[in-house]
């Protein structure tokens, strides 16, 4: 199941709602994203972030999310899975994305975890506005999570 | 009609965020619909100036530029995803 | 920190402990494993699990788990490790093990998690005892659980 | 004194969780003291067959065959883990 959302989410009811959804798993992974204080970790001398600014794309950012869910349960035998990811204004600390799975085995259910997020960070349409100290950029993508694909094709 | 939206830093740039074009049947591709915008627009030039990465989505599914248009698509124009 | 115990744990404290030790924390990744009801799935006709008992190495157990944090934190940049393995007699789909990792970076905290749980299934002095339908067995170690620490050495 | 701990299938099969032994003299290893402990207990025979993997910790480390044994160690016999 996918939600995006401008609200916080609650990870005990998403944990809950993956171990009852599951039946009989015995691997379950959850990964959460946070706001960073300094986004960007080259420039530590900067303004701390006072908030985060997240765009999407209506319609296509649930279908991508929707595929992603679909391709990790092709790729891995999983018993459940779920992403969240949040919209609009947010502060430092504060939760941007959840991406859970639950798998009768371990390796499957870190894998495919790590899978969603790579995909995500990469392939679906959310853009981040960072301000701090009255200034505002958008953030640059990482070459970092492109290579971080490469892991998962072919 | 095709409708265009646009994202992020290029929706700032262009200060737009959407807009509904009649396409002329000479643009069938999306190569040729970014060379019809920047002559309409002289703003389109530091969108798709060489310097900056943007993608294409048809349908909300990102395209290359040889992808063929028929002329009602919804058509996307963004800078690489930075969600996560 | 690391923890034995026969109680039951609660991931949302432990999400909120890993939240507010790590500060800057861009990534926690937590893992919960569970008791399967049918534990050896090569034998889907045997009876289903009614118990687990968890016999351990007191001294022994807290020292390797301790190691496995030590190790994670020399070979990743983590902000905060966490481990509780239960002990004891337990049922089926209850939890048995929590690995907890916080990182600035996704990719940190994702493979620190799985390193720290690879170790502890084939390092940490666990020995466990499945019963159903009045038989009891020691379960046997898995090959694959060997193989799996192939990952992170060299 | 030497301390062995026994535990899982191996506890089991000895129906024993520990015992303290005096070491002889000529027992400065492990795989010595498996022969003077197989001397002692017959029962031992079944435990360190070939066909049973047995790991040894000494002092709470797992260590090899070849390990030197002063005489006052804590020497644990167990199956391979199965913990997680």
């Amino acid at each position: 199941m996918i939600t995006i959302q401008t609200d916080d989410f609650d990870l005990a009811e998403e944990y809950r709602n993956l171990r009852s959804v599951a039946g009989d798993a015995g691997a379950i992974v959850t990964f959460t994203g946070l706001v960073r204080e300094l986004y960007n970790p080259a420039d530590s001398e900067s303004d701390k972030i006072q908030t985060l600014f997240l765009e999407h794309y209506p319609g296509m950012t649930e279908k991508c999310l929707q595929q992603i869910c679909d391709q990790a349960n092709k790729k891995w035998p999983l018993l459940a899975t779920r992403i969240i990811h949040r919209v609009g204004e947010l502060s430092a600390k504060e939760q941007i994305v959840f991406v859970g799975t639950a798998s009768a085995h371990r390796s499957d259910a870190f894998e495919s975890a790590q899978f969603m997020m790579d995909y995500l960070k990469s392939n679906a349409p959310f853009w981040k506005k960072q301000s701090s100290g009255g200034q505002s950029s958008w953030v640059d993508s990482k070459q970092t999570d492109k290579d971080a694909l490469k892991r998962w094709q072919g | 009609m095709i409708n265009i939206q646009y994202f992020a830093s290029i929706r700032e740039t262009l200060d737009r965020d959407q807009e509904e074009l009649e396409l002329p049947a000479s643009v069938t591709t999306v190569e040729q619909l970014i060379a019809h915008l920047l002559q309409l627009n002289p703003h389109f030039g530091s969108v798709f100036d060489s310097s900056r990465k943007v993608l294409v989505a048809v349908n909300q599914t990102v395209v290359d530029h040889n992808f063929n248009l028929t002329g009602d698509e919804e058509v996307a124009f963004f800078p690489p995803m930075t969600g996560g």
